[in-house]
């Protein structure tokens, strides 16, 4: 395992693997029963139009620094055991992984809560953005959810 | 001097990734903004339309914060990390 | 990929790997956007004892079916793309891998909806039990969700 | 001849993980249960107070549901797959 995997809040370019992040946050406590992780990839389709790929940008030490606030705020406000979290920026082909948030609880019902919560949060105040290719070119995506 | 960053589309609008402003001692973010609205009257609108976010260094902040030197300002439009 | 990965729904003794199954569930379209995952672990602490081991035993053919009806019902009913579940049998340690459940979405939504029903569902309509060995010897689990 | 199946915990009250019943035909699953209840009254207590469930070929059916030769009955204790 990369020595990446030992920081629980990432932004990088290069893909992750889902199981390795797993693996990492199990070695957090032998009481961890529910594990809940969301995993974010690129589509086809965006508003009826056909993407080829994707690109993200953000601001640096200032994103870094909202998903470890989330984290934290999970870890706290939701009980849950650990939680890691990994956007990835630059070029997304369709398909590809974007973003990964995984909540490690006691019982699966606070892992869900939390990892149903973090990514909507991380959407709302992490200062990432994105920039979709399409036929007809390129667009910074602006709506926010 | 105020450092000021443009993200994602706000680079484009503003033609740089970043800008320098100099002003009196004891501005606020509000006189900064008055400071980009002359050099840029687009992203002048923007601002004040609230259609961008403002942090100083890492943090967003209201208007009447009081800037020092070396501060960082970040214009940041809406977000669009994560999945739709 | 082993051929195993081509059936979505699996009752197995040896261990799955997470990643494998999320981009077997890719191939299905390029259109998912959201992929929700519950996995659950064997917990050390079950109702303040000490577990060492902890053995599953399924009903063969009826285990399976009610897990090909779960993905069923939530592909029809929250209109996922896909769904995979597959449980293990035999001994499992602690910390192991023992269920999971993979909801493939357009949307994160759906499949947030879709992974945390039909883990509950696994838990009601899918005849499976659990034996867990403490170090006052071994008991089978009868509570219900 | 109907087969009857024990799983988990029934094993051990059974005795074994499998039995045959030759029942009249157009028997119940009732018909069986009183069957199975004079073989071993704990097993048929069980069923009575409903703290297992039954399956014919696969499907949980009701006690008046009529079985046919080679049926496969399964007595279900309360699932416990999953995790806490």
């Amino acid at each position: 395992m990369s020595q990446a995997l030992e920081s629980k809040v990432r932004i990088q370019i290069e893909n992750f693997d889902v199981s390795d992040e797993i693996e990492a946050i199990k070695k957090v406590s032998p009481n961890i029963g529910g594990i809940v992780t969301f995993l974010g990839t690129g589509r086809e389709q965006s508003k009826g139009e056909t993407i080829s790929e994707l690109n993200f940008e953000h601001y640096p030490q200032m994103a870094e620094k909202k998903l470890e606030e989330i984290r934290q705020r999970a870890i706290e406000e939701y009980k849950i055991i650990d939680m890691s979290i990994i956007h990835r920026i630059g070029k997304i082909d369709i398909g590809e992984n974007i973003v990964l948030i995984v909540a490690a609880g006691e019982h699966r019902k606070e892992a869900f809560i939390a990892c149903e919560w973090a990514i909507a949060e991380l959407k709302r105040i992490t200062p990432i953005w994105k920039r979709e290719t399409t036929t007809t070119g390129e667009v910074w995506v602006q709506d926010t959810p | 001097m105020i450092i000021v960053k443009y993200f994602a589309s706000l680079k484009n609008i503003a033609g740089k990734e970043e800008d320098h402003f100099d002003l009196a001692k004891g501005s606020s973010l509000l006189d900064l903004c008055q400071a980009i609205s002359k050099t840029n009257p687009q992203l002048g609108k923007m601002v004040h339309e609230k259609k961008v976010m403002i942090s100083v260094n890492l943090d967003v902040v209201s208007m009447d914060h009081i800037l020092n030197d070396d501060d960082e300002v970040a214009l940041l439009p809406p977000f669009s990390g994560g999945t739709q």
